[in-house]
């Protein structure tokens, strides 16, 4: 059951990689931020398969603040640029 | 256990890997906003590594203050420097 | 060697190094790099002195985490010394700027005031409605459970902090900083620790020696008034940065 | 054992990034974000030899954890003084004329 869980969340590891390249060719600014958007909730499944791949619950608490302040940058990408308009 | 040894070996050198990839790509980038949105990924990935590492305070920190906070306050930085400054003539109020 | 420092994009590429200089550079640090590496690899594994005896000394400390209990009792100094650290950059950034924007916007009578004719868009209104009794839950849960699990007064006041910056970034509401309730605010943490290792000087004899039957009250609360003041000092930080005027605002009526 | 050498290596190669692009980049942000990267690298290193088998030492992690929030207030500082000398407007920018906007 571990071995499995941690084969997923080395798979999730692997989507963030292809996640990367529309950040990094991304045609727009919102493709790339979206991009970094997917590394925060990939991120949140990632820390959610370790918690119970090694039995932390400790893993809970990182994946909770990850999830509430990844958004910061997005809030403040489009607060920007709905002013930039 | 040998192969979950090895399962979470490969993980974290694909992990380590990236990390480098990931740091060499944000400093090669041309673009500023790019450098700061790979900073913010770098922040996340490096997340992962501390929990690796058994870092879980470290972790929550490191989740708050890399993914949130120095995204945006780069961002805003990068806003305020990215206009070329606009000198207030003195009869501007006619063009507003 | 020394280059202009370029603070705008659309003349970062004019003054780059030439090719030659960057592979001299890339040749330097990359032996500096197989050096550190081969320090790192040939090096004897030290023995966990310090560690056995940290994790042995847990029961004395009052809490349970023990890397609360390293910052918060065994090496206190260290975070003393880094809240006034802070306190100084705080210091440094609240000089008055003569051109400070939403001045006449917004009421500088309050510490938080609100600005009701700025339009927010109704789904960033929606959200910060659930993100920001939220996150300020959250931080309380962090600071109550550092005594036992990952958290603390750093990460609850870097969850705190988000919340702030949510609600700067929104536009409506504004923080001014140099009212009393303000300064007050920032140097909460400061002074919660100085005053409680003067208590524990004039107590005991030692300066940051707590007793052991109220040392998780003493934290508990010297946690409070540092997450407290974290928070505030981070915050400002963000809002001086930008309440500079954005040049592009300027322009509009 | 070897996990642990890997990311004190990983935190080695970050730290030669960093110092790369702290000296050859141009743009300030740019700089900024490669002085956090070296931080990021020895932050590592802290952390991958705190780890004794079974005993992890809290002493590296409380440095790290307050080495983690100066970092981010001397990058707001650093952000700052930079964006006090771009409203100075030497002559890092050209000046543009409100009416010619």
């Amino acid at each position: 059951m571990n071995t499995y869980l941690t084969l997923l969340a080395v798979m999730m590891l692997l989507v963030l990689l292809f996640g990367l390249i529309r950040v990094i060719r991304g045609p727009g600014s919102t493709d790339r931020l979206l991009g970094s958007q997917l590394f925060g909730s990939v991120g949140v499944a990632i820390l959610l398969l370790l918690a119970v791949a090694q039995q932390q619950t400790a893993l809970l608490n990182v994946a909770l603040v990850l999830a509430l302040l990844a958004p910061l940058t997005l809030i403040t990408f489009v607060n920007l640029s709905s002013k930039q308009s | 256990m040998v192969i979950i040894v090895s399962i979470e070996l490969w993980m974290d050198v694909l992990l380590a890997v990236s990390t480098v990839l990931l740091a060499g790509l944000t400093l090669a980038a041309r673009n500023v906003f790019t450098a700061i949105v790979l900073y913010v990924c770098l922040g996340l990935l490096v997340t992962i590594i501390w929990v690796r590492l058994n870092a879980w305070d470290v972790a929550i920190a490191e989740a708050a203050i890399g993914a949130g906070l120095t995204g945006a306050l780069l961002l805003m930085a990068w806003r305020r420097l990215n206009h070329p400054v606009i000198v207030p003539s003195k009869d501007a109020k006619d063009v507003s | 060697m020394f280059r202009k420092l370029i603070l705008s994009e659309s003349l970062s590429s004019q003054n780059e190094m030439t090719l030659l200089t960057r592979c001299a550079l890339a040749l330097v640090i990359s032996i500096l790099t197989i050096g550190l590496s081969a320090a790192l690899i040939l090096s004897p594994k030290a023995e966990p002195v310090l560690a056995i005896e940290a994790l042995d000394k847990l029961a004395l400390s009052g809490v349970e985490n023990p890397v609360t209990a390293v910052l918060l009792n065994f090496r206190s100094y260290d975070t003393l010394l880094e809240i006034a650290v802070l306190l100084i950059v705080a210091v440094t950034m609240s000089t008055p700027s003569n051109k400070q924007m939403n001045q006449s916007a917004a009421d500088t009578s309050r510490w938080l005031s609100v600005n009701d004719a700025q339009f927010v868009h109704p789904i960033l209104t929606a959200l910060l409605r659930w993100l920001i009794p939220l996150g300020i839950l959250l931080s309380g849960y962090l600071l109550w459970t550092g005594a036992y699990l990952p958290g603390g007064a750093f990460q609850a006041g870097a969850v705190l902090t988000g919340v702030g910056v949510a609600l700067a970034v929104a536009g409506r509401h504004h923080f001014t900083w140099h009212l009393f309730i303000a300064r007050f605010v920032l140097t909460v943490g400061l002074i919660a620790f100085v005053a409680m290792a003067a208590g524990n000087a004039l107590a005991t004899g030692i300066v940051l020696q707590y007793p052991i039957e109220h040392a998780g009250l003493i934290i508990l609360l010297v946690e409070l008034a540092a997450t407290i003041s974290i928070a505030a000092i981070l915050l400002m930080l963000f809002t001086q940065i930008t309440a500079l005027p954005n040049t592009s605002e300027r322009l509009k009526p | 054992m070897t996990h642990d050498l890997l990311f004190s290596i990983t935190g080695v190669v970050l730290i030669g990034i960093g110092l790369f692009g702290s000296v050859a980049s141009t743009h300030i942000i740019k700089k900024l974000i490669a002085i956090n990267i070296m931080g990021l690298g020895i932050f590592m290193i802290f952390l991958s030899t705190a780890r004794h088998g079974m005993i992890t030492d809290p002493i590296p992690h409380a440095v790290v954890l307050t080495g983690i929030v100066v970092a981010i207030a001397g990058t707001s500082l650093c952000l700052w003084l930079a964006l006090k000398i771009h409203l100075l407007g030497e002559d890092t920018t050209e000046e543009v004329n409100a009416n010619d906007v």
